[in-house]
């Protein structure tokens, strides 16, 4: 297995977590961080399957670098989000019964 | 764009137009709604007239749009269409008249005419379609543009009606989609032609085209009200009596009745349907309905809703006369749907006329009402006599015609039905005309709305429709022979329908 | 149940992707080729550098616009009045002033770090993101610092700072778009036109990563 | 001249924000005007001299991004500036002058128009993943902007939805240039053929259930109600109407483009759509017979309309299945932009957030009743709209190909929405109790609504030059 092999496998595995993660917690927090395990892994699928065979190639890393700003915006937003939802309700939870 | 294809345009923007107009005006402007009413009404008499005149000459009107590939709203004026047409338009005017009189003062007019002519746009986009899809656009049209009329009162009893009629009507409208679809994924176009289109397919589809077929008589089938269809007619008698009229004379039920001969002659072709046995079964629906009808209507002691149940049975005539295979039973159902468009209007005018001047609802309150109201009740009892089939009366006429083409037919079977209706009918109406005339004036109407004023026992509005309306039914009686009588018309559109057999008026 | 089927479903794809992944046959475009062939005409000399702000830097421009978006939806969904004066405790007593002077004398440091990634990024890794990053960073640390306070809404001139980097970016790709195509840049000129959008973004990166953490960090009052 | 629509809506956005809060309404009107002509003029342009193509930066993919304006992108343009310029003035009217949620409208709506027309002009995956971030998260905010407690929890719900959707779909771009080294559509259609290696299978679900998550499509749809029940009504119209059909159109494209081989191959896979698609009109239609909130009932609905739209997978194989589609996603984003803009003005109007609230205002606001009826119309499928000519193309389709289960769903989805429908109108048509009030309203939010209604019902008179369009690849 090539080390870019490796990162790929790894990703996926930090993807299934993550997803699994912002599915079943709870805490809103653990949630974000859940989502940001899960986009790490992406990254690392689209860095290291790309460059399995061991050449470098700049573009899905600079499409990594992309990403990782997107997910950036997106962690500020949900914290606001969460924080906002703490100031008004005192709770970092969504509750379930107003899902249906 | 040519006289001949802007024609049947103006004739549905001459009620389309004003409809529009009329939503937009306050309610107090009262002035220049009834102007913009009346004005639409004589207009479209006058380019009716137009059309009359042209299609007698044997010029032919139409025009087509594309509105997606392959698939066209499509317009015609031929005889058939110009005696729905007519019919609409003469009653449209009446009605209208009518009803500027029934609402005097009432709320939320502006709505009420504007639907009102949207309504009869949609009959009119019924009577010119010149294929299956632009007759269902305008069927569903008439169908949304009546609930607003059913549920005009406001009240929950309103709404109760408005909510069946609906039921009915968009689940036939669903069915009879369906049918159209399928006929249009088969021929690839629905065009109306004379004898029909349905036989170019081949034996090999003679299944599918019988299932299409019932498809489509379900789905025309609800707004004629064949029984078990018909469910939503008397509910529908909740709604103010112009509106009454209007679903049972002008507009809805006729374009069921329509329906049913444009598919059984156009689509199909009578010679096309005969040979895949689609005749009888609807012929037998059609003597059941006539007879359960008339039954109910014996027990109704609510006048509207007795008179609802005698449209139930009296709608079904026409479809019986199409069914009657033969130019004779065609010519009495054609007939019939003019006949009874004249005599039900009178009936319904008359009704709401006794129920706005002295609050009589119900048969039960109707004695001595003929002395209190005589011209009313005049015009009510040649109504009422025509649905029997007296002689002089517009019903004899098609009556008479019915019951040769059920000879002609082979049909015997059919002629009792026809004696046992009259009968039922005579049964239910004369007991009304002799509380009316014979019966003793009670001490107090149920409330009195309206003094009378010598002669004028009600508000002119009111009274001069059904007179009018009851004269017609007594000249189309008298005159049956006469050159712009209902029944030369239907001769004429028979005439054309029957391609292969030559044809012997015996009458 | 929904726990259950969660993760069977994660194990699922971990099993399939892993499977799927292994001995797979070699990619049949390779873009470092393309890249590396095309590296002179992109006006800078990284390879990421140019993937980013020329082949790619469509991406580029749209990331900035979700950047700036985000800073946008935290001002739409905070407060706009000031905050509750009596609510804040004075936690200036509770910074050492070792940190205080330590903040003081790291800032201007991180900023010439900051000009040297930005310069940098043309032939090495760095570029206008982390120069923003290690802007932000030192905002960042002077807010803790309690030398900058956390931002209530942005004036005017601190909005036209958010926003300008994102509209040199736009102008010159709405004027390129008016020569040829969007951001294509003229040969002798792309590695100019590269900086111009480098150092405009640099400065408006810092201030929206900045303005993420202070407008998260202000009072909205009604905490109890 | 694509281009543009792209970089206006981005310009007036942050000019718009730059002028600070609430300000930036005339920019924005003016920017939505310039865009109406532009996607006409596109559309036109495309009709006349077919798909028209720029290559970003002028490299060309695959070592660039392209941009590419066919039939189909160019119709979704159409849609998305035909409903956001009405919309654009309705809010400005809706919102009033201290309402919070208007601070930052313009800009977030400035992104969130960017995102959609990138969105519709791009052909690289990676590109597009891009702009669905920008166009989910300004969509999340739009929903949280202002909101109190409840706007705020539907908006984390959203977030995490499309957060996770386009997780899904990035997974599913890194695996496919792992594979092939390439994101760009037109490239990789070539390349994916029937015999692909079993990641790239993993990879399109990967990316067509994401997209799902995102389109709200049964059992995917938890997320949708609340966002678009909560929101302001300009804010859950634009939502409704445009936003959730960019994934849909999302899920076509890679259907059609670059997975058509494997979708070719698997006969079975283009059930599976179609199979949640029924699920989700039957399922929609029920919430939204028995919602009481008025806005809720109508959210359900677009989680039922949402269903239709995947009705057309299995009959793909007949190029008037696409045609079909579009005119459906025609239908419902005209008619639920007007049903949420009426919505809004009833809303506000009475005060009443409930279905029985609304006794008595047939009568007194009859332009914005008509509006709601007009859109209703459409949503039934009734005939004249757009909405019957979109049910007439997918009967007419279903029976050709013999699929009678699509056909029977597409009727009886329509009856059932003639429940609700008519279940808001029936109340309507009451009379007023005697206690109503009914605050006037200004004729701008009247007749924005009506116009769209109109469209929605016009449409279905003339639907020629859409399908010549649609059909221009």
């Amino acid at each position: 297995m090539t080390a870019g092999l490796l990162f790929a496998s790894v990703g996926v595995i930090l993807f299934a977590l993550g997803v699994a993660g912002v599915l079943l917690l709870e805490h809103l927090l653990r949630r974000i961080l859940a989502f940001n395990i899960m986009g790490s892994g992406t990254f690392l699928v689209l860095v290291g399957l790309a460059q399995r065979n061991g050449i470098a190639d700049p573009v899905p890393q600079a499409m990594v670098l992309t990403g990782i700003v997107v997910a950036v915006a997106a962690t500020a937003l949900a914290l606001a989000l969460a924080r906002r939802l703490y100031v008004l309700t005192g709770k970092l939870e969504l509750s379930q019964d107003d899902e249906a | 764009m040519t006289f001949n294809e802007l024609l049947p345009l103006a004739v549905l923007a001459s009620s389309l137009i004003p409809g529009l107009l009329i939503f937009t005006l306050p309610e107090s402007w009262v002035g220049l709604r009834t102007t913009l009413n009346l004005s639409g009404a004589l207009v479209k008499l006058a380019l009716v007239l137009l059309l009359i005149v042209g299609v007698q000459a044997g010029e032919s009107y139409g025009v087509h749009f594309a509105v997606l590939p392959g698939l066209n709203l499509a317009f015609k004026a031929d005889a058939l269409g110009l005696l729905f047409i007519t019919l609409s338009a003469v009653l449209w005017l009446f009605t209208t008249l009518y009803a500027i009189g029934y609402l005097e003062g009432a709320p939320r007019r502006s709505r009420f005419f504007g639907f009102f002519s949207l309504c009869v746009t949609a009959t009119m986009g019924i009577a010119m379609a010149a294929n299956l899809f632009t007759f269902f656009v305008f069927y569903e049209l008439l169908t949304l543009a009546t609930f607003p009329l059913v549920v005009h009162r406001g009240t929950e009893a309103s709404i109760r009606g408005g909510m069946t009629y609906l039921t009915y009507t968009l689940i036939g409208g669903a069915v009879l989609l369906t049918g159209i679809v399928w006929l249009h994924h088969l021929l690839g176009h629905t065009d109306f032609a004379h004898a029909g289109i349905a036989a170019a397919l081949g034996s090999a589809y003679d299944g599918q085209l019988q299932i299409i077929f019932l498809l489509l008589m379900i789905g025309v089938g609800v707004k004629a009200a064949i029984v078990p269809l018909h469910g939503w007619l008397p509910q529908a008698m909740v709604a103010p009596a112009p509106v009454s009229a209007l679903l049972h004379a002008v507009a809805v039920v006729k374009a069921g009745a329509f329906g049913i001969v444009r598919i059984v002659y156009e689509v199909y072709g009578i010679e096309f349907a005969q040979s895949l046995d689609l005749l009888l079964p609807l012929a037998i629906f059609a003597a059941v309905t006539i007879v359960w009808g008339s039954f109910r209507a014996l027990f109704q002691d609510d006048l509207k809703k007795r008179l609802a149940y005698s449209t139930v049975s009296q709608v079904s005539y026409i479809v019986l006369g199409i069914t009657l295979f033969g130019p004779i039973g065609t010519v009495g159902g054609l007939v019939h749907l003019v006949h009874q468009g004249l005599m039900k209007v009178t009936l319904f005018f008359c009704a709401g006329n006794y129920a706005e001047t002295l609050g009589i609802h119900k048969v039960s309150e109707m004695n001595g009402a003929g002395r209190r109201m005589p011209l009313t009740s005049i015009a009510f009892t040649i109504g009422a006599l025509g649905m029997i089939g007296v002689p002089l009366t517009a019903g004899a006429v098609s009556k008479a015609w019915l019951i040769d083409g059920a000879s002609a037919a082979g049909m015997d079977w059919a002629i009792w039905v026809l004696w046992t209706s009259s009968l039922l009918n005579a049964v239910y109406f004369l007991p009304i005309l002799w509380r009316t005339w014979f019966k003793p004036i009670p001490k107090a109407w149920p409330a009195e709305h309206i003094v009378a004023r010598g002669w004028r026992e009600t508000a002119w509005l009111l009274l001069l429709p059904p007179m009018v309306t009851a004269a017609m039914t007594l000249a189309a009686g008298m005159f049956p022979n006469n050159q712009i009588s209902p029944l030369s018309w239907a001769k004429l559109i028979a005439e054309r329908e029957y391609v292969h057999e030559s044809i012997i008026w015996t009458p | 149940m929904k726990r259950l089927l969660v993760v069977l479903g994660a194990v699922c794809l971990i099993v399939l992707l892993l499977g799927a992944m292994h001995d797979l046959a070699p990619a049949s475009v390779e873009l470092h080729a393309a890249v590396a062939a095309n590296l002179t005409a992109s006006g800078v000399e990284h390879p990421v550098t140019a993937v980013l702000l020329n082949f790619r830097g469509y991406d580029t421009l749209l990331e900035i616009a979700v950047l700036l978006l985000a800073l946008i939806v935290i001002l739409a969904i905070g407060r706009e009045e000031a905050s509750n004066a009596e609510a804040t405790v004075d936690v200036r007593l509770l910074v050492s002033p070792v940190l205080q002077t330590l903040a003081k004398l790291a800032t201007p440091l991180m900023i010439m770090v900051a000009f040297y990634l930005l310069w940098a990024g043309s032939f090495r890794p760095g570029g206008a993101f982390q120069a923003g990053a290690v802007l932000a960073a030192a905002a960042v640390l002077l807010h803790l610092a309690e030398l900058l306070p956390s931002w209530q809404s942005p004036g005017a001139r601190l909005r036209l700072g958010l926003a300008g980097g994102f509209l040199i970016f736009l102008a010159v790709g709405a004027g390129s778009l008016m020569q040829g195509a969007l951001l294509e840049y003229p040969l002798e000129q792309a590695g100019a036109l590269i900086l111009l959008i480098e150092s405009g973004l640099t400065i408006s990166l810092g201030l929206i990563l900045a303005g993420l953490f202070l407008l998260l960090s202000r009072d909205d009052g009604e905490t109890s | 001249m694509m281009v543009w629509l792209i970089l206006l809506p981005l310009l007036w956005a942050s000019l718009a924000f730059m002028l600070g809060p609430s300000r930036g309404v005339w920019p924005a009107i003016a920017g939505l005007v310039a865009q109406l002509w532009l996607a006409f003029a596109l559309a036109a342009e495309i009709v006349g001299s077919g798909a028209a193509m720029h290559a970003v930066g002028g490299w060309g993919a695959p070592l660039g991004i392209d941009l590419v304006a066919d039939g189909l992108s160019a119709a979704m343009l159409l849609l998305t500036q035909c409903i956001a310029l009405p919309l654009a003035v309705y809010a400005h009217a809706y919102f009033k002058r201290d309402d919070p949620a208007r601070n930052y409208f313009w800009p977030l709506v400035g992104f969130l128009l960017a995102g959609l027309n990138a969105l519709f002009l791009s052909a690289d995956l990676f590109n597009i993943y891009v702009t669905l971030e920008l166009l989910g998260l300004a969509a999340v905010g739009l929903v949280a902007a202002g909101g109190g407690a409840q706007q705020i929890a539907a908006a984390l719900r959203y977030l995490f939805a499309t957060l996770v959707g386009s997780g899904a779909y990035l997974l599913g771009v890194a695996l496919i240039y792992g594979t092939y080294g390439t994101v760009s559509t037109v490239t990789l259609v070539s390349l994916i053929g029937a015999d692909a290696p079993d990641l790239v299978w993993i990879a399109g679900g990967l990316m067509v259930l994401g997209l799902m998550l995102k389109t709200a499509l049964f059992p995917f749809h938890f997320w949708l109600p609340p966002a678009h029940g909560g929101a302001p009504a300009p804010v859950s119209a634009l939502l409704s109407a445009v936003v959730v059909k960019a994934s849909f159109y999302l899920i076509l494209r890679l259907w059609v483009g670059p997975f058509s081989s494997l979708t070719v191959v698997a006969s079975l896979v283009v059930w599976f759509p179609a199979l949640l698609g029924t699920l989700a009109v039957f399922w929609g239609s029920y919430q939204a017979i028995r919602a009481e909130r008025l806005k809720m009932l109508i959210a359900y609905s677009t989680v039922a309309q949402l269903g239709y739209l995947f009705l057309i997978f299995p009959l793909l194989a007949s190029a008037g299945a696409l045609q079909a589609g579009i005119m459906q996603v025609f239908a419902h984003g005209l008619a639920k932009a007007a049903m949420f803009a009426a919505a809004g003005t009833l809303i506000k109007a009475t005060g009443q957030e409930m279905v029985a609230g609304l006794a008595g205002v047939a009568e007194r606001l009859p332009v914005t009743l008509f509006a709601f009826g007009l859109a209703g119309i459409t949503l039934m499928g009734l005939p004249p709209s757009a909405g019957f000519l979109a049910k007439w193309q997918l009967i007419e389709l279903a029976l050709s190909q013999q699929q009678w289960v699509i056909a029977f769903v597409v009727l009886v989805g329509g009856l059932l929405a003639a429940v609700y429908v008519f279940s808001v109108l029936r109340q309507a048509f009451l009379l007023a109790p005697a206690d109503s009030v009914v605050t006037p309203v200004s004729r701008t939010l009247e007749w924005t609504a009506f116009v769209l209604a109109a469209a929605s019902v016009l449409l279905g008179l003339r639907g020629v030059e859409l399908m010549q369009l649609v059909g221009v690849t």
